[in-house]
């Protein structure tokens, strides 16, 4: 997990408005920028992946 | 009568106006009380007018540097009066560009001198009388004023403090400048650019204490080549009005005395919050020797009453009063904003320019921070080396991690450039990040990423040792 | 013999160079071949020479216009055989810099002419006889050349390419300027402000196709003021040099044709690759016309061939050349990087400076990316009102969730301004976290807060609409 010293998980600031809207927990992405910092892309992909998976689950 | 919280800001420089454009922006009801002119110290006596006149200064620089680059020219002459008019265009447009926004944000504004008669009121002496006003919030934004140390003599005309520096008619033959802080560098390299003799006396080691050390030195040994004599470690003990000059009797480093003689001499010891009269104790507001106390929403003691800028004598410089000014009015407007230091800039307006974001080594040392420095000398940047100047830009990064703690610039631009690692700071942002930006040629700017390889010790344009 | 890689780097401008000098840091035995110069287009006849010789232009301005500064001089006068010098001067120092740096890294430098032999090895011409070497991994880095468009007439003496007009021993009277590119219209800023009169032709609707639209428009009027009348929509059908003239005939954007007469005719209508002779199809190296074909580790179709910079014919800038350089140079030492532009900036050398990062209006549109826009007008900036400059700072940003889409300055430092935004877009930073940096007063850099703020209508220093 890549995290920084203040112990918190990178991650860019567009990928943190965009799982609190879609509703994606953060530590459950991983990331693809320098350090594996979190982009938006991830969380992205992060959620179409679950989305596929919930729906699977519910179908 | 309206609904809206009503707020009375209580001063007009660059923390006030910027509070009241705020608090008007989020729906308060605003008052802007100012006695003396809109812009504060910064547009008025401060910054704007120092910037101005080093700017004026600089083209007569380039001007008589101008054979370096093919460009030749007889007879160059500074127009002082000239340079002090322009000066005062800048000011007056910008000044009256500050009452056009008010107006704009349908700010109140009243001149007038304020003082709190209680918790929730302030008495107003304006040119017709005094009135009163109550209102839901205040913000106190007085800002400051030259100190003037006691020391005997002190009051000859031929002392100045920086307002009267700014407002010379002819520029001096000499000039003793008495502290070496930013105010008393950059006055000194308008001068000394204008072809007065100046002698810098400092009481610390070092001019510019809170910049980075290695690159002050730099900026020392190119106030010297200037002809800037500064003596450090010494310590002003009387001051002596001779009719023609002023006698500055100093106690040097050794410990042996000197009289120093100027035309004038500069006091630039620092300023003091501007908080005396304005009835503190009749509201309650608790201080410390005038610097009012408040805590990181600008809030002081009293519910209601917040404080910024200068007159809580903490970081006295205009973009800190607006940020605090902008905290304050959202707080007071019912958001929830903290007032947060990490990125602030401190920026000197020598020749090339010197600027810093973060800790310094010094700093990083003192509080036992394990770190790396990445540095990038100037000489060796294409667009430094056509614009004819030379300096360093240096990275401290944290040891482990590599974020960027801290950044000096000394070079062209340098006011401007830092502003790229003053983000990197806010966003927490390591080297890689700084390197993965692609860096425009030929710019000053180049050198950052090299500065940041340098941390790795991987830099292109210099050798890595 | 060492068991370490070897790597041939072809061509040693900014992108050959920068690939050498990284290929060897991380271990490689490189060799690099150049044929002519060392630094390439970029430091003998691109990027530096043209910026040294604006450099002069604009203290040569600036002397003229120091009236308005209260700086005064008689007979201001360029002699440009000293501003040629001059620049000399500057790339001398940066070319002996290169060869020193490759020196210090262990980069073996071959003078010579490279040709693959096969998908292994190359030839090297030099003035000895032809040597054939093997490697590892190749690096192509052999650049570009000005185009030069079949229009009849074009042979003559007085049709100049870019390496032509940064040559000229004197400044001409008129200069007609064959296409409004960055490189027409930087060459346009430099004789035009040293008293040529310029004629640009441009064969699409506005000159500088690339920049934002609207910043486009401001600098083209502020090119008109200076007297360089801009053609749009027009095609050059013929050039005819009459001995003291060259008569350029025109179809206008009417469809009527129209005669113009310079002293020169500048050919700046693009760069073609510079590959015709290096023996791509003896290596197997597939193209596009000569345009080599890459992917995004910079890897052509041959394993262990690898091609940078403007050969590649994509973007052609030296930032981007040392970008890719320094991905190849990875790769081909078994790390792994790819190239992403999205952080590139674009940057015109005009007064005042132009630079641009990320996406346009233009191409948001494009796109159908939903988008929205702040700017600040640097009128409302005190330093650049300090510096009598004016201009723009845009930014677009994402409508959802404001991330910084693109940002476009004109004004002063703009080149060295866009990199707090090139970071902002690396990081993908939203408007909420510029405004959250804290930026210092007087700067031009404020006024990148003040447009973040103006794409909320939240600016403080102009009325929000
Ligand atoms: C020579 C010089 C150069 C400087 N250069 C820079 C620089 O380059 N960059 C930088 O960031 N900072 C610079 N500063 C510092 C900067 O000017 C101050 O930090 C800034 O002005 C503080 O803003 P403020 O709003 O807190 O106070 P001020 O600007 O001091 O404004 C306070 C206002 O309150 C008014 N006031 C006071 N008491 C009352 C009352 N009782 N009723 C009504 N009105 C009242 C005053 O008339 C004044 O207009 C410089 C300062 C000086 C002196
Ligand atoms: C007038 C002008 C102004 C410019 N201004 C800017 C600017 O401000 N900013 C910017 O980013 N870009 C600018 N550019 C573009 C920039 O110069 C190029 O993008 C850059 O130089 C490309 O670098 P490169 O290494 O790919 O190629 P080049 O710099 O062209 O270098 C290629 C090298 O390969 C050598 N070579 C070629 N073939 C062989 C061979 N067979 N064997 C051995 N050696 C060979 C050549 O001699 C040359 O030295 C400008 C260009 C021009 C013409």
């Amino acid at each position: 997990m890549p995290v920084s010293n203040s112990g918190r998980i990178k991650v860019s600031p567009l990928a943190k408005k965009t799982a609190a809207k879609i509703g994606v927990d953060l530590s459950t992405v991983k990331g693809s920028g320098p350090n594996g910092r979190i982009v938006q892309k991830d969380v992205l992909a992060a959620e179409s992946k679950s989305s596929t998976e919930s729906k699977v689950v519910k179908e | 009568m309206s609904d809206k919280i009503k707020v009375v800001v209580i001063g007009g420089g660059p923390g006030g106006y910027v509070a009241a454009i705020r608090a008007s922006q989020l729906g308060g009801d605003v008052t802007l009380v100012e006695k003396e002119y809109l812009g504060g110290t910064c547009l008025n006596v401060g910054c704007i007018p120092t910037k101005a006149l080093l700017h004026s200064a600089e083209i007569y620089e380039e001007a008589v540097e101008g054979a370096k680059y093919g460009i030749f020219a007889n007879d160059i002459k500074i127009d002082f009066t000239k340079v002090q008019e322009r000066k005062k265009l800048v000011t007056k447009q910008l000044v009256s560009g500050v009452k056009g926004l008010l107006a704009a944000n349908k700010v109140k504004v009243v001149f007038g001198e304020a003082t709190f008669t209680g918790k929730d009121s302030i008495a107003i002496k304006t040119e017709k009388g005094t009135e009163t006003i109550k209102a839901d919030k205040f913000i106190v934004a007085t800002g400051s004023i030259p100190a003037k140390p006691p020391i005997p003599g002190i009051e000859s005309t031929k002392c100045i403090d920086s307002t009267g520096a700014l407002e010379l008619q002819e520029v001096p033959k000499t000039m003793i400048i008495v502290g070496g802080g930013v105010i008393g560098v950059e006055i000194a390299t308008l001068y000394s650019t204008l072809g007065c003799k100046i002698t810098i006396i400092e009481m610390l080691d070092e001019i510019l204490p809170m910049m980075d050390g290695e690159l002050t030195k730099s900026i020392r040994s190119k106030l010297a080549k200037k002809g800037v004599e500064i003596n450090t470690g010494a310590k002003v003990m009387s001051f002596k009005d001779n009719g023609d000059n002023v006698d500055v009797t100093v106690q040097m480093s050794d410990g042996k005395t000197k009289v120093f003689s100027g035309d004038k001499a500069l006091i630039s010891i620092g300023r003091r919050t501007n908080t005396q009269t304005i009835g503190l104790d009749k509201a309650g507001i608790v201080n410390d020797r005038g610097r009012i106390t408040v805590n990181n929403k600008m809030e002081t003691n009293v519910p209601g009453i917040y404080a910024i800028g200068d007159c809580v004598g903490q970081i006295m410089l205009a973009h800190i009063a607006s940020t605090q000014g902008e905290v304050a009015a959202e707080n007071a407007l019912g958001h929830c904003n903290v007032f947060d230091s990490k990125t602030n800039p401190s920026c000197v307006y020598t020749k090339p320019e010197f600027a810093s974001v973060g800790l310094t080594e010094e700093e990083a040392k003192i509080k036992g921070i394990d770190y790396i420095v990445g540095k990038f000398p100037l000489a060796a940047n294409g667009r430094a080396m056509i614009m004819g100047e030379d300096g360093m830009i240096k990275i401290i990064a944290g040891k482990e991690y590599k974020e960027i703690l801290g950044a000096h610039i000394l070079g062209p631009r340098a006011t401007d450039l830092i502003q790229e690692l003053a983000l990197a700071i806010q966003m927490e942002a390591t080297i890689d990040e700084v390197i993965a930006t692609i860096h425009a040629h030929p710019t000053v700017a180049e050198a950052i990423k090299e500065a940041a390889l340098s941390v790795d010790k991987r830099a292109i344009h210099i050798p890595n040792k």
